[in-house]
């Protein structure tokens, strides 16, 4: 009997060893921080972190791709902001957190294919502009410009949703649309546009703010 | 006539339910072992590396929920005009039942390291037995020469 | 059975002794001080000082990988204050601590690549610029200017968050997205933009001041 | 036919369950086995240092609990538009779960001192069988020759 017995507690160490160098398959430590990108423990069907990032990151792939956008021979002024970007959905949600976001993510992708014209901060350099040419500051290290840039395109866009609830069930249903486009801002004319939908169906008592 | 035509019906139709499964049908003991897995860059110079992953231009199915369930047709890759590439894998799902996929795709350079941020998370809604296009687009454009895409269950 | 006894004995008088000069692989005294860079004791689903840290952190390092900032013939000059950073989500938090932190970092590492205005020292400096021209005081060691300062370019930015409650189980999520962007004082063209976004999920019970 | 045919497909699902793994594999005895530890740098002249560390313009995985979890699969550094050092890691989860570390850099100059503050702990998410990559930029830009990089699990 002590033979095996020892046989087998130097089998069970070996392996012990062998299993300290194979992947540790199990979870990870908890923590509270959690991936935009996917969803996480509390979901609704209002839109959320992973759908306001798939959504830009869509778009901006896309917009890269528009010759007229991406690929002209002087880089077009592009403004990007919430101005016309329209909420008649029953999402609440700032915005701004799409916009900035495919602003942010277009300009630092873009690497000098557009260019991008802060309009949101018109009154910040209108301010500066004044102080310089008054004289209260001096001209600092650029050269002066007769204007700020003009804009040859903008982005508008709305996001839309259709809601149905069951009272019976309390199983609430969304479909939510967000349409994405370039206007030319001499001719009105629609140069580039994307749209991202999706519906969600779960139990109506998320609360969203 | 009637009489007699109803169980012949009927016994074809038991027929029909062990050899008339509906397309696509996926051999997944084939799958596998067309699957080729290569191994990955190597830490050290001059050894082989501990790690096997699938090949550059391919797509992983990285979650084990899914793996027995989708087969990836077929990719392709192509640039765009503005020199951008776009990558589209046809993916079909093998069961009988709804599958939600989602899919991600991450652009290399030449020397193999990643150009640029990996790409957003994209939803794939599977009907049963049906052939879906899952398509990327990269952010940069000369600077792109090889991608992967990986897969997983949507939760 | 001596002589195993003895050895025994030997052996753990040498790992007693041996273990004296091991690494002491133990926890060490407790402190009220904590790494700021390492989530605390106390995490909620806000903005916390190690989301401060390393947003910042990120951030003038990535602003000194752009050439038109960190790498232009004459060192631009910069103004970064909170005064068009806007704080839009429902995190209480000082902006000051983030737009601070970015300058003072940046000022350290850029070494000499960017100059930067304190233009929230603005008045300070108006009132000893006066003292000065009246006389009251004499003219100090330094050449004098014709004027403050003027900046090329100048901080904007953003916080916005996404919340999303979970009423059942009190479970709260919340996805903050942080932007930072450089605009041209003279054109209003945004030379550079990073963004920092993160989501935290937790038992909504934490209470920032 | 079918009593027959039965067990014998179990052996083949089975099978195919075995060597179906998802990719990608690491194979952690051999990633230990090659694992470089080199002396650091002696405080006393003369003499061999007490001390083993990861070489330089390496990852330091310094956390037990995400060792045999998480492999590095490849490391590039490359000089920016401004002269600053940008570093690369592609990070491999090679367990079935979500796992969630952070790194932090430390840049050297020619001399191995440590030439400007660490950068802050960078978080990682990482998908199941994921690779992802870590980025981190130098603040200076000829002073830097080096660099460590530390990765641990976020808690």
């Amino acid at each position: 009997m002590r033979r095996p017995y020892a046989l087998s507690v130097a089998i069970a160490a070996a392996l012990a060893l062998a299993a300290c160098q194979r992947v540790d398959n199990t979870a990870g430590a908890p923590t509270v921080y959690i991936d935009p990108g996917t969803s996480g423990p509390v979901k609704g069907v209002g839109i959320e972190s992973q759908d306001v990032i798939a959504m830009t990151d869509q778009m901006l792939r896309d917009m890269l791709s528009q010759p007229r956008l991406a690929n002209a021979a002087m880089p077009p002024n592009v403004i990007i902001d919430s101005e016309y970007f329209h909420n008649e959905s029953s999402s609440r949600l700032n915005k701004n957190s799409i916009t900035d976001r495919l602003r942010v993510g277009l300009n630092r992708a873009a690497a000098g294919r557009m260019q991008f014209v802060g309009r949101h901060y018109a009154d910040m350099v209108a301010k500066e502009r004044d102080l310089k040419r008054q004289g209260t500051v001096d001209k600092a290290t650029l050269p002066a410009a007769g204007a700020q840039k003009g804009g040859d395109y903008r982005l508008g866009g709305r996001i839309t949703s259709l809601d149905s609830r069951d009272p019976k069930t309390g199983m609430m249903q969304r479909y939510n649309q967000i349409i994405f486009e370039m206007v030319d801002l001499e001719t009105s004319e629609i140069v580039w546009s994307g749209i991202y939908e999706f519906a969600k169906a779960a139990q109506d008592d998320i609360i969203y703010r | 006539m009637r009489r007699l035509l109803a169980p012949v019906l009927g016994l074809l139709l038991l027929g029909g339910c062990a050899s008339m499964e509906p397309a696509p049908h996926c051999d997944m003991s084939r799958i596998s072992g067309q699957r080729d897995l290569v191994p990955g860059p190597a830490m050290v110079p001059g050894e082989s590396s501990p790690l096997k992953e699938m090949p550059m231009n391919s797509v992983n199915i990285t979650d084990p929920a899914i793996m027995n369930k989708l087969y990836v047709r077929s990719i392709a890759a192509r640039r765009t005009a503005t020199g951008t590439v776009e990558v589209v894998a046809q993916v079909v799902n093998c069961t009988d039942f709804q599958q939600t996929a989602e899919a991600r795709t991450q652009f290399y350079d030449s020397t193999g390291v990643a150009s640029e941020p990996v790409s957003a998370w994209q939803r794939l809604h599977l009907s049963p037995r049906t052939s879906s296009a899952y398509r990327e687009l990269s952010m940069g454009d000369k600077t792109v020469d090889g991608y992967m895409i990986e897969m997983r269950e949507t939760k």
